[in-house]
């Protein structure tokens, strides 16, 4: 009995502990988001809100974030639409093989971020070489290229939740008189709203956050949230960027709770 | 309702014959149980009726109209699965409604009959209810009504009662029979359980390795099984191996016993409770004296085995009347015997077969 | 009949489409890098193997490679310790909130890494500051920083595989009169393998790909692989990253095809 | 081997007394089975013997010595699960070496009596394999053989029939009780399957809500039930309501049978199998004119429903032989009677709980 106690305290505190390390970064910054000093220094001499009012006056930031949330509201629609059909492809259809491509979405996950965008860079010059039309000015490079990110992760998790479902549901309806479409329509969508949640919830925070892919096919002026930011530390040290990380952290929160309340998402994630 | 009339239907997944050239034809208002072994190729017969498997070759036809080609919405065919197979983000009315709504039947006509299925199956009071929320025998009453309300031409039941707990299935079982023969439903009814099948069937067809072995009533399959697997699949049966000899058979252990005569290579089989114990031999034709090896009190029946002088060993079943117990322990020698007449000789389709 | 054979062929070929446009950068780059020409134009004059030599000798992508791997190899061992750690706390012991605590470990998921990136480096500051010490100097502050990135995705995956597990074989071999210890070393470990390789290998690309946190992290002539990368192709328009990425491709595939012999990673993730 | 006592066992969740107050002994070779319905409390009280529960209070002994606070690989106990629970990357020899190996038994004398505990179970030639490349069969024969070997003072069996199929599960209960026998084992058996229980045990305890309702032999409990409850749980049982009275019972629907005299309120209970019809009521005490509801033949009874004149319904199970069918037909009116001493005046416990 006693032994059961201190091995459950002792794995409790684990966890506790793991927790507070992963959520230092979040913690720490959200504190000196605070700080009333230009530059950081520990103890701060006061607290303000002031940064945060800073965040909105940087044009920067502010069309950094725009464009973050146009690209990635483009990318996980687009990757949410291409996992609802190839899931369908991969669920309704016994081919030969099927495990194996499964196993092969893990790869574009695999593929580092940074060779993807050295390729489209590379495959960006190009084109603009050759017909003069150059897809980084517009943001349709930016999105095809997190396309790219969001498609496997959209794939996996809505086959997931799909291959989950009972089939003999969607023949009930055929029985019943639907045909394939109304089946799919009325019965075998509705219960894969867990995985598109989800899949979109995934997609656009992976968009949004993505530095890698992005960095070498932004304009000067156009660019992502993440690289406006990177871009401002390098030459300021105040705690705009903590103010700026605080927001964005509360957004992607917000976005989580929303969803948690439609679908359970650990278990589908 | 109709007639279902299903014509040399062959179906093959690469060189596997699943369902063998099958004939089966189930009369309006009858009903036809597919009884068999897993894998022997009953609920692939059973889904090729409501079309979620294309056939190879054959027909089924349904009131003389061949649907065999027809996608599974045409075909008007009305199926209960195994797991129900509910629409989860669905009322129980909604469920009910889906198959009239599909069918454009106006507004008002629904309702009315939803309300009348559902009364059918006593779930009136639950129909604003999520299928999650009921009972695993109240969801299938749900699959039931939603399968009969759009008046189906052939009610198929894919093991409906298997996931019914043992108590529940011969009640829900009893009442799915009476409303099929109110209703007056012609019906196909997949299962495994041979119980099922001799409770709710008026004609059985077993089937084995994709073909049909044998069909009939319950009475006459039980009682005049026509090979070895179908009166071992049905009940228990005691079977001596041996040969067909002059006015008899002689078993493998060299007893010579009285039976039909018969040609070509038989066994001899007899159902446990027609092996008639100590005083109740007086009069039957065959007495043996046997050693009882073990004894199992079963409630309502006793069980032995027992050795025969060829070295065979049998299993009765006594029947455990107040007043009329049997007292045996083990060792003990008894008269055993049994009437010629509850004798059958049959092929030995088990012992070639894997 | 004939309609489903054609919604297969449609389906099909939506499948390959995808894998097409996936894999697009990575056929496109690995083209790219046997061009014979100093800077990027199509059709290239010839095909040459000279890039590939020539990524050997710059040193900058040589030590951001062995940087890259070593704080890999550390960030990902830490974080399957912990994984199988925290696994167990959170399997073995039916604690109020467990639920929850699962749900929350999405959080750390969803953390922006240019957040994480921008606090550690703040705080990396300030005990620099304070101590005289900075952790960016070693690796000790790199490690630190992927190891949040690791952790999380470790505990997912083994906690995922632990969940799969049957208690009642662990309860076997302690009725067969192994002690708590032994039960877990001899029954219960061997049974997660699948999931702490998945894990492991998970982790170790992550980190390896990482840049979004690594970027404020690292000090000039000790940065990992992707901003060594990054840096070169600020200067430089020749064939050599192209080279480096598909070794790298190489490297990570061939990982990937090793771990799958091990244990069915679709299975898993 | 040894004996095990139960003492007040409680187990409680929160407020819930899972196990509450169980007293239970088990002597040196004896089976006693647990058998209860789903949340009876059976399986928690298999798992704190083998000490994977910890208890509330009371304590459990084996051979005199209080176990209840040892850990689980304290209490030379030997468990089966109803998954098996097999090692699945260890070969079968391995599987059954594990508790040995525990035990720092010497390398030889490990490999001597696991060959030994495998040939108990005719399983030698599969001693390299895989569990997974094992039949159901086979794997439950494995786990048996690793509880076995080392030689446990209790051996602990958790539905370890559920999980093979109906035609198996008879013939592989067989050989563990005669394996149980022949080695002499203290064992206790959790099972919800009646038939299980009757088969294997020596005595069977019936639990119900954490309580054990009634214990005896099988015969015991078939023939003289406690309660209601353990009339309707071990097989089936007609119940009548009524009211006892001067030499008799009166039936809510007003017919007067004799039975045995009693106090307090009571229900009279005969079991289908000693419902006589026909001709066989001749010169027993209660005669009644029934008419025919419904009639089911099962191959080795028919089972016939029957209206009896105050209005309840009984079930009568005819055991079919040959040359003594029973030929009955929805509708028809026939005589049924019971002998007195075939009837059982119970508690009803049935009615007052959920």
């Amino acid at each position: 009995m006693a032994r059961a106690l201190t091995s459950r305290l002792l794995f409790g505190s684990l966890i506790v502990l793991l927790y507070l390390f992963l959520l230092l970064p979040v913690l720490g910054i959200t504190y000196v988001s605070f700080f009333n000093s230009q530059f950081l220094s520990f103890p701060p001499p006061g607290y303000t809100l002031r940064w945060f009012a800073n965040v909105f006056e940087q044009e920067a930031l502010i069309s950094g974030f725009i464009t973050s949330a146009e690209v990635a509201v483009l990318a996980s629609l687009i990757g949410v639409v291409s996992g609802v059909l190839a899931s369908l492809a991969l669920v309704h259809f016994e081919f030969p093989g099927r495990e194996a491509i499964k196993s092969f979405l893990l790869a574009p996950l695999l593929v580092p971020g940074i060779v993807i965008g050295t390729a489209l860079y590379v495959f960006y010059i190009q084109i603009a070489q050759s017909t003069g039309w150059n897809p980084t000015r517009s943001l349709v490079g930016l999105v095809i290229a997190h396309v790219m990110l969001t498609i496997p992760w959209s794939v996996r998790l809505i086959a997931a939740s799909m291959g989950m479902l009972d089939r003999s549901v969607e023949e009930a309806a055929r029985n019943l008189g639907a045909g394939a479409l109304k089946a799919f329509l009325l019965v075998t969508l509705p219960r894969m709203r867990a995985g598109i949640v989800a899949a979109a919830l995934f997609s656009f925070v992976i968009s949004f956050e993505n530095l890698e892919v992005s960095v070498l096919l932004v304009q000067p002026g156009a660019t992502t949230l993440p690289i406006a930011m990177l871009q401002y530390i390098e030459w300021n040290m105040d705690p705009t960027l903590a103010a700026a990380s605080t927001v964005q952290i509360l957004v992607i929160g917000a976005l989580l709770l929303i969803s948690d309340r439609f679908v359970k998402l650990s278990q589908v994630v | 309702m109709a007639e279902l009339v299903i014509r040399n239907l062959v179906k093959t997944y690469g060189d596997h014959r699943v369902v063998d050239t099958i004939n089966l034809k189930a009369e309006t208002a009858e009903l036809v149980a597919l009884l068999g072994p897993s894998g022997c190729g009953k609920t692939t017969l059973l889904r090729s009726i409501a079309g979620f498997v294309p056939i190879s070759s054959g027909s089924i036809e349904i009131d003389g109209r061949d649907v065999s080609k027809l996608a599974p919405n045409k075909r008007n065919t009305g199926m209960v699965f195994q797991n129900y197979a509910l629409f989860p983000h669905m009322s129980v009315a909604e469920n009910v409604a889906f198959g009239l709504a599909m069918r454009k039947v106006p507004k008002s006509e629904i309702e009315k009959r939803v309300a009348h299925a559902l009364d059918l199956v006593s779930l009136t009071d639950y129909a604003e209810r999520r299928p999650r929320a009921l009972s695993g025998g109240q969801q299938q009453r749900v699959a039931v009504a939603r399968a009969l309300v759009v008046n189906p031409d052939v009610f198929l039941l894919d093991e409906p009662l298997s996931n019914l707990d043992a108590k529940l299935r011969m009640s829900v079982g009893m009442q799915l029979r009476a409303l099929q023969q109110k209703l007056g439903l012609t019906t196909v009814f997949v299962t495994h359980d041979q119980k099922e099948a001799l409770m709710m069937a008026d004609r059985l067809v077993i089937m084995r390795a994709g073909r049909v072995v044998q069909e009939g009533t319950a009475e006459h399959l039980y009682q005049e099984p026509a090979t070895r697997f179908v009166a071992d699949f049905l009940g228990h049966s005691n079977v001596l191996t041996g040969t067909p000899v002059e006015g008899g058979f002689r078993t493998d252990g060299g007893i010579k016993l009285p039976s039909a005569s018969t040609d070509g290579p038989r066994v001899l089989a007899v159902r446990p409770e027609n092996l008639l114990l100590g005083g109740e031999t007086e009069g039957v034709e065959t007495v043996l004296d046997a050693t009882v090896e073990t004894v199992t009190y079963l409630g309502s029946i006793t069980e032995a085995s027992l050795l025969l002088p060829g070295g065979e060993r049998v299993v009765a079943h006594h029947q455990n009347r107040t007043g009329r117990e049997l007292h045996l322990a083990v060792g003990d020698t008894i008269r055993v015997g049994w009437r010629t007449n509850a004798t059958q000789l049959l092929i030995d389709d088990m012992s070639e077969a894997a």
